[in-house]
């Protein structure tokens, strides 16, 4: 199988599907000739034309809302926000309208549309290039929300997210493009090469919306994490010897709860970790439904570890990052509790 | 910098209000006939004018005069008439029955009724309408049936759309009629992607959208006109200038701007402007946009200069901010009464034949509004189930869709 | 004290601020000389003049971002978004500047802003005249979430949201607005005279942000709710018998956590009530932050009692709405695990 | 239908790109003092040509000419001369700075200096810009210590703004210089707010907005548009048309209109284009602006064409999307060696002095620069502390951020 990095794996994805699918088309801000600030979509212009692939005005409403247009009338569109913290402008076509157009008409008329968009921090990018919004769209009825945090995942759910037949929010964590990253912002960077993850298949696969991925067994506690925080978590476990059962949520909606509640059962424990700000992030549904679902089998508080309920700042921020040493705390909170 | 004057806000207003006379003589209306009909590929300064002038067919003796008419055959007029007179039935029905309480909400189209009607008049099938809460006679020129309709109004067991939608935000993919969205404007930028889409697979296929005046102030309107600009995207642009956004006279929304058709010459699209209550003007107008488009020659702006008779909606009353008889000093005339002048004119026409058609158009409708009572009223009969409610919220239900459908027991 | 329903007393609160301070404005869609759809700016033009209160463009995004310019010239804007289902057009301003200002310019630039929107179901409104988009709010580090369930909280509330130095959203249950309501949807309306809360202290008066208040005191149950769940609650405790304990939130952001702790920590148990779609909604992280700090105490997994996690239906209304069986059935259900 | 044509999408493109030869021979320029100066009260209708024109003073000699030329005296010019070398020293060493690590961004100002500099010089104290991210000139010009902006940039424990902000998205109230959002065109619309708020005090104050040619397609450029036009703000609304929007062209913003200022004119907002690289031309016009808006006269449109000479940012490399020597063909040359040239002629100035004020500038700013660091870089010495990340988020911090300060241990 090939190596790929993050990038490489979201570009084969879009890459795949405009062969396979003639309806798919891929746009936004500087997607076109320059294949997007962070390269993501190199070259498919060259390969599909300008017509498939093209540059968007500075404009995510009217990306957003000319892309339903071409839903409704049939195609896939792919496109791509620059950042997750310029989607507000685009947020009403998301939430008003992507969302609604299936129930709406009664099935009529359909979108089945991804938006793609780098999330998170850790690139000293400040409170513009580092939001992580996802908790927005798990509360709209009507969307798919997907955070992959390797390579080989998100080749395989951006192809299911482009032929899912509604809209999908496709996040993906911007610090995870060219290497893993565990929150050891000191330490030199590892190229995805030498993860397992980066072994992507070739051509057409796809994974299911919907299902997480245990990527650490363990009895101690689980953790339920995506994007970045998984390799976060992967550290406070490796750092603190606690033996926890990780689990990689992928997909945020729909929601593979079953796994989630499995290992609750099992471990009694639970410590929720995501990189948004902590008041009413996911982390808050994913909470109540473990404590609803598992509450004869919890033996101590679920915690949260989470971005603090500040914008994103930029000298302090690994301060406001959620790094393995605050994961590994609260692990350690939580098996002492 | 003493001695600067100290500034002052400009809060535009509406030149009379409930109490006053009203005034309609800032309203330049040009003769009938005088505005120039341009070739479909001539660019947008070259027709600059257009865009504050008004362009009219009918004059005030019935006839057809000038480069714009003649485009229509006496039998394509006839049901013109028909499709207005049977808008305007559906809805004194529709009101009364919102007043019986047979449905929670209602908006009419009084005075409007050309606009919609003449403009589906002038589109091929396949052709996809964006419409606002205002153009059922989109549907109803295209032939949708009248009960079910009704059915959409009453939220009934046969409600096309389970009942999940407020009254009168129909949808109809086979007649061109995209699902309405209750929030202003977000349509408008759709359609300019729903016709990129059909000039990125090379289809045949034009997009109208549309919008009110007071929404043109909403942000999706500008991206509409950016994107159509860009992309030149085969689409009619359509602003319906009925004076009024609730009870916001059309200024605000407008501001400094002679009209609202000049918002397209910023982005180098010809824009036109029509007398919204002359069907003649309308189709015609409407004939040339949707020739540009299908040439592929990019999107054209229109504003159609017409007056909300009735109120906004079944939640409104507007004697509390316009005089009552504003609607009958508004200089255009009534859109019905004019074609039917013409047609008589022509003696394609007659008292007697109106007459009977409006009968036979009421007890059409009558009809269509007996056959949705049958299957039940809003609060009256069989109920789409709650079931219906989580359905088609995804093509396939998600598990947590399902605990709570299963939490519910239905 | 006068006899006021909540739109009197949402109307009395601005024109008691307008009165006592110039900086005071007054707009939004049809709230100048009409006086708005709801008729809660209505006489305030007459009083005030044009430049004080007045009609603007149907533009969200304008009347927040104008509003976002004036406060921070120094005025104190109180703008009317028709209904919260259309405040998605002003959410960039809302989330990436209101909320932001004072923040990143270290308090050089700030926002005394309050946006004011009806919110809720109730009203055969539709999927877009029925929302309660509190938890878009409620993420956002930088605001303020009030939600009042009667004209004297409205009035007290309103007041200290106006005189906030900081962004306040302030969500009007539209149901509640011409009288209280406990779901009971096939029951004559009753107006607000009939109630106490429609006692409104005249001319200036102010509640304090962040003070939850206990509208029944009990031992079997502590119910936490806000806006029009307040009265479904107590009619749910009514007609089932349980002696619950129901807490009106008030202000979601910042919360009065210790009181709904002491309660729970009292009753050990917890039904959490909202219109909103349950998945991410508030009660989500009202369900976290209850587990949180009151786990040794908790008797019973926390329930939650939301709308469906659809568009709020037109015909289907009562189906969807949380009314008095549903909240009633989660206390028995709770009470009894 | 048969005989209907397929559609087909338009995307544009620019005329050149890596490999070709740079071709700005579509960019009509007319000669300087050609375009006459109307009274400040005149209707946008009037001056329709002057959005499709450009306004230059200087001409290739170096004489200031025509009705827009005279006036500002030698003292100023030299003045606004060195402002301009200052900012362009400083966007040297701080983009050397960026390279050697000491922050992380940054974005220069190379070719569009006379832009910010010139204009600050016509306003007056109490007046507000709404600035983006390339209008560092406006600071420079109001006096706002260097060592300063350097000690935001490098996020230092003297930061203004706490380490709070990414580099360059300074804020200074008193210098009239709104906090930098990194959101394109939010704060259009709230310079518009702004100015309607001094109109609502009836204080004297008014507001400038700033905008990027590719970011006018975002939606907050309309709002403000329409709010500007309704209440006639008193604002000045700058687009600032420097070719490029990171690697997008200027033409996917712009579309099928022939320039930006014609925007204005849909709006009623009269609309200048302006010569952006001429420091008299960019005076001139914005002192016309201002007084229109000083004089509660509305809002102008003022549409700045100059030409990106360096990358979009520290991030971008431009050469993977246009030619190289694309900036040596722009036509409007370089503002510093411009108005050099002019002073020269005038002889208020020399080629030493001119070398002189060099060198002094940059003794001046590597001395801020000196000063700055002695409190620290973004990665060495003291930094903004934890604690203070949790300061400022509220007037008074609500418990649940005490909690979670606490809970960090800050
Ligand atoms: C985004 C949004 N904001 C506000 C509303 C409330 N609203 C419904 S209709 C209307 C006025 C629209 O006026 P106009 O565009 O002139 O259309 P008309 O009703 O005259 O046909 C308003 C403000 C809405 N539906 N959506
Ligand atoms: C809402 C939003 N969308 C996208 C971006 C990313 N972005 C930053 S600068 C830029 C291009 C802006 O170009 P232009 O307006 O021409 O300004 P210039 O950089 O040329 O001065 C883009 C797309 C952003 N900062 N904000
Ligand atoms: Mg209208
Ligand atoms: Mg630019």
């Amino acid at each position: 199988m090939p190596r790929m990095s993050m990038v490489e794996a979201i570009r084969d994805a879009m890459d795949v599907m405009m062969a396979r699918d003639e309806t798919v088309v891929v746009f936004g801000e500087d997607v076109g000739y320059f294949g997007g600030v962070f390269r993501c979509t190199y070259g498919l212009q060259q390969k599909y034309g300008t017509t498939r692939c093209f540059d968007a005005p500075v404009s995510e409403s009217g990306i957003v809302g000319t892309a339903v247009g071409m839903a409704a009338y049939g195609l896939r569109p792919c496109v791509e926000i620059q950042f997750a913290d310029y989607v507000y402008p685009a947020y009403d076509q998301i939430v008003s309208e992507a969302a609604r157009l299936r129930y709406r008409s009664n099935g009529e008329f359909t979108c089945p549309l991804v938006v793609r968009m780098p999330t998170g921090g850790g690139i000293f990018g400040g409170q513009t290039h580092s939001q992580s919004p996802e908790a927005l769209f798990t509360h709209v009825s009507g969307l798919k929300t997907v955070v992959p945090s390797n390579p080989y995942d998100a080749k395989g759910l951006l192809i299911a997210a482009i032929e899912d037949p509604d809209p999908v929010i496709f996040l993906e964590p911007k610090r995870l493009y060219n290497g893993p990253f565990d929150g050891h912002h000191d330490r030199p960077i590892t190229p995805w090469s030498q993860h397992e993850a980066s072994d992507v298949p070739a051509g057409h696969f796809a994974l299911p919306l919907g299902k997480a991925s245990v990527v650490r067994a363990g009895t101690a506690v689980t953790v339920l994490a995506y994007g970045t925080m998984v390799h976060v978590a992967q550290a406070a476990a490796a750092e603190t010897g606690i033996d926890a059962e990780i689990i990689d949520l992928r997909t945020l909606i729909p929601l593979d709860l079953d796994t989630l509640a499995a290992s609750v059962a099992k471990t009694g424990r639970c410590v929720i970790v995501h990189e948004a700000t902590l008041t009413s992030g996911f982390g808050a549904e994913l909470a109540a439904l473990v404590q609803e679902t598992c509450f004869f089998h919890l033996e101590a508080p679920i915690a949260r570890v989470a971005g603090w309920d500040t914008p994103y700042p930029h000298a302090q921020e690994w301060d406001y990052f959620p790094g393995p040493a605050r994961v590994g705390r609260a692990l350690a909170e939580t098996v002492e509790a | 910098m003493a001695d600067i004057m100290p500034l002052a806000l400009h809060v535009p207003e509406p030149a009379v209000r409930p109490g006053g006379v009203p005034d309609f003589s800032s309203v330049k209306i040009p003769k009938a006939g005088a505005v120039p009909r341009p070739e479909v590929d001539i660019g947008s300064e070259a027709i600059r004018d257009l865009a504050f002038s008004i362009i009219r067919v009918l004059n005030r003796n019935g006839e057809a005069v000038g480069p714009w008419s003649g485009l229509l055959t006496d039998d394509d007029l006839r049901d013109g008439l028909r499709h207005m007179l049977t808008l305007r039935t559906f809805d004194a029905r529709m009101l009364l029955s919102q007043r019986q309480g047979k449905t929670s909400f209602y908006m009419q189209h009084l005075g409007e009724e050309a606009i919609s009607c003449a403009f589906q008049k002038a589109l091929s099938p396949g052709d996809m309408n964006f419409p606002t809460y205002r153009q059922a006679g989109l549907l109803i020129a295209s032939g949708y049936p009248l009960a079910a309709m009704i059915c959409q109004i009453y939220s009934n067991i046969r409600d096309p759309l389970k009942g999940r939608q407020l009254p009168v935000l129909y949808s109809s993919k086979p007649h061109g009629f995209f699902t309405v969205s209750g929030n202003l404007a977000t349509q408008y930028v759709q359609a300019v992607g729903w016709a990129m889409a059909s000039a990125i697979r090379n289809d045949t296929k034009i997009a109208a959208a549309w919008i009110g005046d007071g929404s043109t102030a909403e942000s999706d309107f500008h991206a509409a006109l950016v994107f159509a600009s860009t992309y030149k995207a085969p689409v009619v642009l359509n602003i319906v200038n009925n004076q009024w956004a609730i009870s916001t006279f059309q200024g605000i929304a407008r501001g400094g701007a002679g009209t609202f058709a000049a918002r397209g010459l910023g982005f180098g699209i010809p824009a036109l402007r029509v007398d919204g209550n002359d069907y003649l003007a309308v189709h015609a107008v409407a004939q040339w946009a949707i020739e540009r488009a299908r040439r592929n020659l990019g999107p054209t702006l229109v504003e159609y200069v017409t007056y909300r008779v009735g109120a906004h909606s079944t939640s409104d009353d507007p004697s509390a901010y316009r005089p009552k008889t504003e609607s009958d000093a508004w200089p255009l005339g009534d859109p019905i009464i004019r074609l039917k002048n013409h047609l008589i004119l022509q003696g394609a026409w007659s008292e007697e034949r109106h007459k009977q058609a409006e009968a036979e158009i009421l007890e059409t409708v009558i009809a269509a509004q007996k056959e949705a009572e049958s299957f039940g009223t809003l609060h009256s009969g069989e109920k789409p189930s709650a079931r219906e409610m989580f359905e088609g919220v995804y093509a396939e239900m998600p598990p947590h869709l399902l605990r709570q459908r299963q939490r519910a027991g239905v």
